[in-house]
């Protein structure tokens, strides 16, 4: 059953990658489409029936063979569904599924073998996603981790004849590796102490240890794991390569880039949020990161001028926001986000799609603007999908980033609180210079065709609409108590945050999660003082939402009505202009501290020392070595049968005669 | 009855005649026929020991050691004519250069 | 006693037909005087309680094999040995190589008979133990080569088939289709 | 000295006897058959209707001039016939040309009309004619001449290509007797089919039949196969160079090999001494044998005298692309059918 859910894209990539050239883009286009709902389908079914069981046993495992067996080292190739994994597989192939559909009509243009060439891409990433979210231990899991890099890589090269492409999927695809490597590492920490790599049995152990006081090997080994998390899903220090990747077609953006695979950092600690809960050290570290990151990509996206690279820059800052939300023990919190930011970031992605799609590739916000009246449906959608992820009430953004900031003040972090909101005020800001830049004021291009642009084709539309709805509705099933609403996703995800031996029913909301994850002692306290906790919450929705309409507010009063103002900010403050307009100089930091001293090293040390000396004269050698014992054998080869033949004889007398003597 | 070693002493001398003649003739085709008488060697002894142990496998090498010594005839009599054809020779030294 | 007189005289004739066949210079002869040997084997195989094998012996032996040599020897006709040119660069000369040979080989019949005055029960006649009858029945035989050692059996025709084509390849002159 | 001894060696000097007359038999037989087919009278001056002309004809070898060519092998020169003509003698010995008798109760218990049985015999008799070929071949090769030397190769590699069909027909009727001994193949022809038909492997194996037949011919180097000796090409092919008794040995081995052949044709094929009741009663199977044999001799030379010869390259080509394939083939369906009916 749970195979099947892979399964279903796996065959889509391989129909279409084998002779997919031969199709044509409707059989192609519509069959992988296919195969995701049909892995929708099933993945919905294996979740009605999880939902079926009782809350604490919810876990459906299928083992499909012995993968690895040596010594100790025991790993089934076993995928398990649980109510995070279910979440997951559901985002995964939902949006996947639309996005799939949307593609069908975006990549139109291309020829029948490069958009088959798409799609199998896309079918093999949806598969090798699954594959993650599924994975019941970390080798599989780490299967799924490569294969969806591996699948970003393409596509982000997908245009690979344009050079920029080529290379952002080469930085991607490096960057990544560095990540890759930690997580490799954390992985061979987490056997060396608990001597398994399935989650379920890491996490029982785990459990059974105290939280650790101090920075030991539980922390070191979920820091490694986080640092693999950062490379994954793209948060300080290895976020460069997110901005880049959107050289790749817009879809793959929002498919790769924004709802599913960069999230599979987040998803990695909430699946060992056990582990992580039992290393506060690491923790804090995370939680700091997570804020610093969406902090930053926040002000970075205040300037840029790409469309998509405004919105890259967004999901970075919200992926800080998961991590900040992982970080502070707020698992549920985080997931929610995942959960909702997939609705709204696809949207947003999507509609950035269509709008490049009518301008025929045109991605520069300053030639764009008074799109309003020629793309309606666009614009209306996309403007649900920015009110959604500022954050203005009712909207699923509201809710989850609301949560997350709540928890954080619960739990103490009274800075980190801070910054989120700050980067609460930035999101609102940003997402709306970005909506007035690109649909309001007057036009500031020239559209082909006498200017009447066409709006995006029923199946784009079709797809926007339907996220529209999603951006909306998709936080109401996380409305907290304190607004009379209750909290569903939290008691449906609980069980999977602890070890699962003490999965007892009652276990009330994060509070015990809270009290597990040990970061403060009053998470405890917590729990007693129900009342008051309530009353906080009303009050920081309230600054929130504050917040955020400050945050539109300011947009509006800038980009729309004091349109100089702007030009002024940037007159006067050019300094700080310049310097979020080239991302604090990040990429060039790393290219003068990192990759120049590699080529350095290589070039000289590598190529001209090593290879040339040690490795040729090896080779040289060994061929010397052959040469010279030749000169020496060639007398035993003198050709004449009968020396051979009395070599023979020799070593016949020789065998026999051993025997004989023994 | 005789015994067993009997044979065995039989088929030891001939296998020594057989190397001898590999040795000591200077012709392909009579080497070839050194080999055979070799292979006979070996043979008898193969069906004395079967015969002593009282079962059939004996034999059943002798057969297989025959198609063998079919085999390897056919395919060393053609390498002979082949040879023959590129020097007027027989004489196995006539072919110590590997190529030509 | 007459079948120790018939082994003495079949081995006696194996062994001089033997040596002769190595003695002398003229293939024809040699190739004669084997199969001379040959009949002399298959007899003492029949006095082995092997009947079928003496049958093959001739058969396979004396009438195909040989005749094949037989073959070549005349479309050679290349009846004496020719001195050939023996090149320098070799480590041994050619006349002490066939020294060294014989020398082995003489060295080689020592340890043989060392080997056989080591091994036990060599004095206990042949066919003590079991009976020949079930020996020498060609049903037994064909049971035994088509069911244990059916492998075998297939693996020799392969071989069989690879050297007739090998065959074929090797006697074609060049240039010919 | 028993009687039973005494009568074993009579056999086994009648069957001598009657080969060495066999070939003298047959000279005749074969030059009055050949005028009447040519239309003219044959040998009729020497005796009555010529009868004593065989005789004649060895006077003439014995009297005529012992001949050996310069540079011809002296040993091999003088083996070669003696070699062929042993064959010939030693092939015979394993064929059965009677049923088990008591002589007419002589005997008490009955003594086996043949020389000799043994229980892997058609392999004895086969393995004998196999070694026939080097008479032929070792003639060809020791008078060291051109037209001889050709005779001996072309004899060599006849033989070889034609004993495999030879041995493969052979094969498909030890199947179905499910035995190497003649006596018993021949026994396992008694009987009848449907009450009329006799029990005769030709009716089982005509394909077989003809196959050994055709091989046969070619074994003994008999027109329209005669290679070894082709006048028109080489003058008299490997007996060229040979003259007196050494040649008549020649043609005296050729006749016995034919004999052989027609007797082992009769006793697989035709149900040896077995088919006319009557005689069998009597203990006079052995006239039955004899008949028949005549009768396939009569063929031979029949054959000889109709068929013009082959070319040598048709004849290989022959022997190796038809004759061995259908020899093939018969064996597999044979194994095939002797397994479904069996089991």
């Amino acid at each position: 059953m749970l195979a099947l859910i892979p399964l279903f894209p796996l065959a889509g990539f391989v129909v279409n990658a084998t002779l997919g050239r031969r199709l044509s883009k409707g059989v192609s286009g519509g069959l992988a489409s296919l195969a995701m709902l049909a892995s929708f389908g099933v993945s919905a079914v294996a979740v009605w029936q999880l939902a079926g069981m009782a809350p604490e046993a919810r876990t459906v495992e299928q083992v499909l063979y012995t993968w690895i067996a040596s010594g100790d080292l025991q790993i089934e190739a076993a995928f398990r569904l649980d109510q995070l994994s279910a979440v997951m597989i559901l985002v995964v192939t939902g949006i996947g599924s639309l996005i799939h559909i949307y593609s069908t009509a975006y990549m139109h243009e291309e020829t029948d073998g490069e958009f088959a060439r798409y799609f199998s891409y896309l079918n093999l990433f949806a598969a090798f996603m699954l594959v993650l979210v599924l994975g019941a231990s970390f080798p599989l899991m780490f299967v799924g981790w490569e294969g969806v890099g591996l699948c970003s890589y393409l596509l982000i090269g997908f245009w690979f004849r344009k050079r920029s492409a080529s290379d952002a999927g080469k930085k991607a695809f490096i960057v990544n590796r560095v990540g890759d490597y930690a997580f490799i590492l954390g992985m061979l920490s987490v056997f060396a102490q608990f001597g398994t790599l399935d989650f379920e049995a890491v996490a029982a152990a785990v459990a059974a240890l105290p939280p650790e006081a101090g920075f030991g090997a539980i922390s070191l080994a979920a820091l490694l794991l986080f640092i693999g998390a950062t490379g994954k899903s793209a948060q300080i220090p290895l976020y460069t390569w997110l901005p880049d990747a959107m050289e790749g077609p817009t879809p793959v953006s929002a498919l790769i880039h924004a709802a599913t695979m960069v999230t599979a950092g987040v998803y990695m600690i909430g699946r060992n949020a056990v582990l992580f809960s039992h290393a506060p050290d690491t923790m804090s570290i995370v939680a700091v990161i997570g804020a610093a990151t969406a902090l930053m990509a926040g002000t970075i996206g205040l300037v840029q001028n790409d469309i998509k690279r405004v919105l890259a820059y967004s999901t970075v800052s919200q992926l800080g926001y998961m991590f900040l939300a992982m970080g502070v023990g707020a698992f549920g919190a985080g997931i929610f986000h995942l959960y909702t930011h997939a609705f709204f970031k696809a949207l947003l992605f999507l509609g950035s799609g269509a709008v490049i799609h009518a301008l025929h590739g045109e991605q520069d916000l300053r030639n764009m603007g008074g799109l309003k009246k020629e793309l309606p449906i666009t614009y209306w959608t996309f403007l649900i999908g920015a009110v959604a992820i500022a954050g203005v009430p009712g909207l699923s953004g509201f809710f989850s980033k609301d949560e997350i900031l709540f928890e954080t003040f619960v739990e103490g972090h009274r800075v980190l609180w801070f910054v989120g909101m700050l980067t609460a005020l930035l999101t609102a800001t940003y997402m709306f210079r970005l909506v007035y830049l690109t649909f309001h004021g007057e036009r500031r291009h020239d559209g082909p065709g006498g200017g009447h642009l066409h709006d995006a084709p029923p199946a784009m539309a079709l797809v926007l609409i339907v996220l529209a709805v999603g951006s909306v509705a998709a936080g109401w099933i996380g409305i907290p108590h304190a607004v009379g609403g209750h909290n569903r996703l939290h008691t449906w995800l609980e069980p999977a945050f602890e070890a699962p031996g003490e999965r007892e029913p009652e276990a009330g909301a994060l509070a015990t999660a809270g009290a597990q994850a040990g970061v403060e002692a009053e998470g405890a306290g917590a729990e007693a003082g129900e009342a008051s906790h309530e009353a906080l919450e009303v009050a920081l929705m309230g600054v929130s939402s504050a917040v955020a309409l400050s945050g539109i507010a300011f947009a509006w009063f800038v980009w729309i009505r004091r349109r100089q103002v702007a030009d002024n900010m940037v007159r006067e403050l050019p300094a700080l202009h310049r310097l979020l307009l080239n991302k604090y100089y990040v990429d060039e930091l790393y290219d003068a501290a990192i990759v120049q001293p590699i080529k350095v090293a290589s070039e000289e040390g590598l190529w001209r020392w090593f290879d040339v000396r040690v490795i040729d004269g090896a080779v040289n050698g060994t061929g010397a070595v052959v040469d010279a014992g030749a000169s020496l054998l060639r007398r035993l080869q003198t050709g004449s049968v009968r020396s051979y033949a009395s070599s023979l004889l020799v070593g016949v007398l020789l065998i026999l005669g051993y025997y004989l003597w023994r | 009855m005789i015994p067993l070693g009997h044979y065995l002493i039989v088929s030891a001398v001939l296998f020594a005649i057989g190397t001898t003649g590999v040795f000591l003739r200077r012709n392909l085709i009579t080497i070839l026929l050194s080999i055979e008488i070799m292979l006979n060697a070996v043979n008898l002894s193969f069906v004395a020991f079967g015969r002593a142990a009282g079962d059939m496998d004996g034999q059943i090498i002798t057969f297989f050691v025959m198609t063998v010594a079919a085999a390897e005839a056919a395919v060393g009599l053609a390498l002979i004519i082949a040879l023959f054809r590129h020097r007027e020779s027989l004489n196995p030294d006539a072919f110590t250069s590997l190529k030509w | 006693m007459p079948e120790a007189l018939v082994f003495y005289a079949f081995a006696a004739l194996a062994i001089g037909a033997s040596l002769l066949v190595i003695g002398q210079r003229n293939p024809m002869y040699s190739v004669l005087l084997l199969i001379a040997s040959f009949g002399a084997l298959s007899g003492l195989y029949i006095q082995l309680d092997a009947p079928f094998v003496a049958v093959a012996q001739i058969i396979i032996y004396a009438g195909a094999i040989m005749v094949l040599f037989l073959f070549v020897v005349m479309l050679l006709n290349a009846s004496r040995e020719d001195g050939a040119t023996w090149d320098r660069s070799h480590p041994i000369p050619s006349t002490r190589l066939g020294k060294v040979g014989a020398l082995l080989a003489a060295l080689l019949v020592v340890q043989l008979g060392w080997a056989l005055s080591q091994l036990g029960g060599r004095s206990v006649p042949v066919g003590s133990r079991v009976d020949g009858e079930r020996l020498g029945s060609v049903l037994e035989l064909g049971r035994v080569l088509f069911t244990r050692h059916t492998f075998a059996f297939e693996a020799t025709s392969i071989l069989i088939l690879v050297a007739m084509v090998g065959a074929v390849v090797l006697a074609r002159r060049e240039g010919e289709a | 000295m028993d009687l039973r001894l005494l009568v074993q060696l009579g056999i086994i000097g009648l069957t001598f006897f009657m080969l060495i007359n066999a070939s003298a038999v047959l000279v005749l037989a074969e030059r009055k058959i050949m005028g009447f087919i040519q239309q003219r009278y044959g040998p009729y001056l020497v005796g009555p209707w010529g009868l004593l002309q065989p005789l004649a004809d060895i006077a003439k070898l014995l009297f005529k001039e012992e001949l050996r060519p310069k540079g011809a092998d002296r040993w091999l020169f003088t083996l070669a016939p003696i070699l062929s003509v042993t064959a010939a003698f030693a092939a015979f010995a394993a064929v059965p040309w009677g049923a088990e008798t008591t002589l007419f109760g002589l005997l008490d218990q009955p003594v086996a009309l043949g020389v000799a049985d043994v229980n892997v015999g058609l392999l004895v008799v086969f393995a004998i004619t196999s070694m026939g070929v080097y008479g032929i071949v070792l003639a060809g090769w020791a008078s060291n001449s051109k037209y001889s030397l050709f005779g001996g190769l072309r004899a060599s590699a006849q033989m070889i290509s034609y004993e495999l069909s030879y041995a493969t027909a052979l094969a498909a009727v030890i199947l179905l007797a499910g035995s190497l001994s003649v006596r018993e193949v021949v026994d396992a022809q008694s009987g009848t089919w449907f009450g009329f038909l006799p029990q005769w492997y030709v009716f089982l194996q005509p394909l077989g039949f003809v196959i050994y037949v055709i091989a046969g011919v070619a074994e003994t180097n008999r027109a329209p196969f005669d290679f070894p000796e082709a006048e028109q090409e080489l003058v008299s092919g490997y007996n060229t160079e040979y003259s007196s008794v050494r040649f008549a040995l020649f043609p005296q081995a050729e006749y016995i090999n034919m004999v052989t052949m027609s007797a082992i044709a009769t006793d697989l094929y035709l149900g040896g001494w077995h088919g006319v009741p009557l005689l069998t009663a009597l203990g006079l199977g052995w006239l039955v044998f004899l008949g028949k044999v005549s009768l396939i001799l009569f063929g031979y030379i029949w054959m000889r005298w109709t068929v013009p010869r082959y070319r040598y390259d048709q004849l290989m080509s022959f022997g190796w692309k038809w004759l061995f394939p259908a020899s093939v083939v018969n064996l597999i369906a044979t194994a095939a059918l002797v397994l479904y009916f069996d089991a």
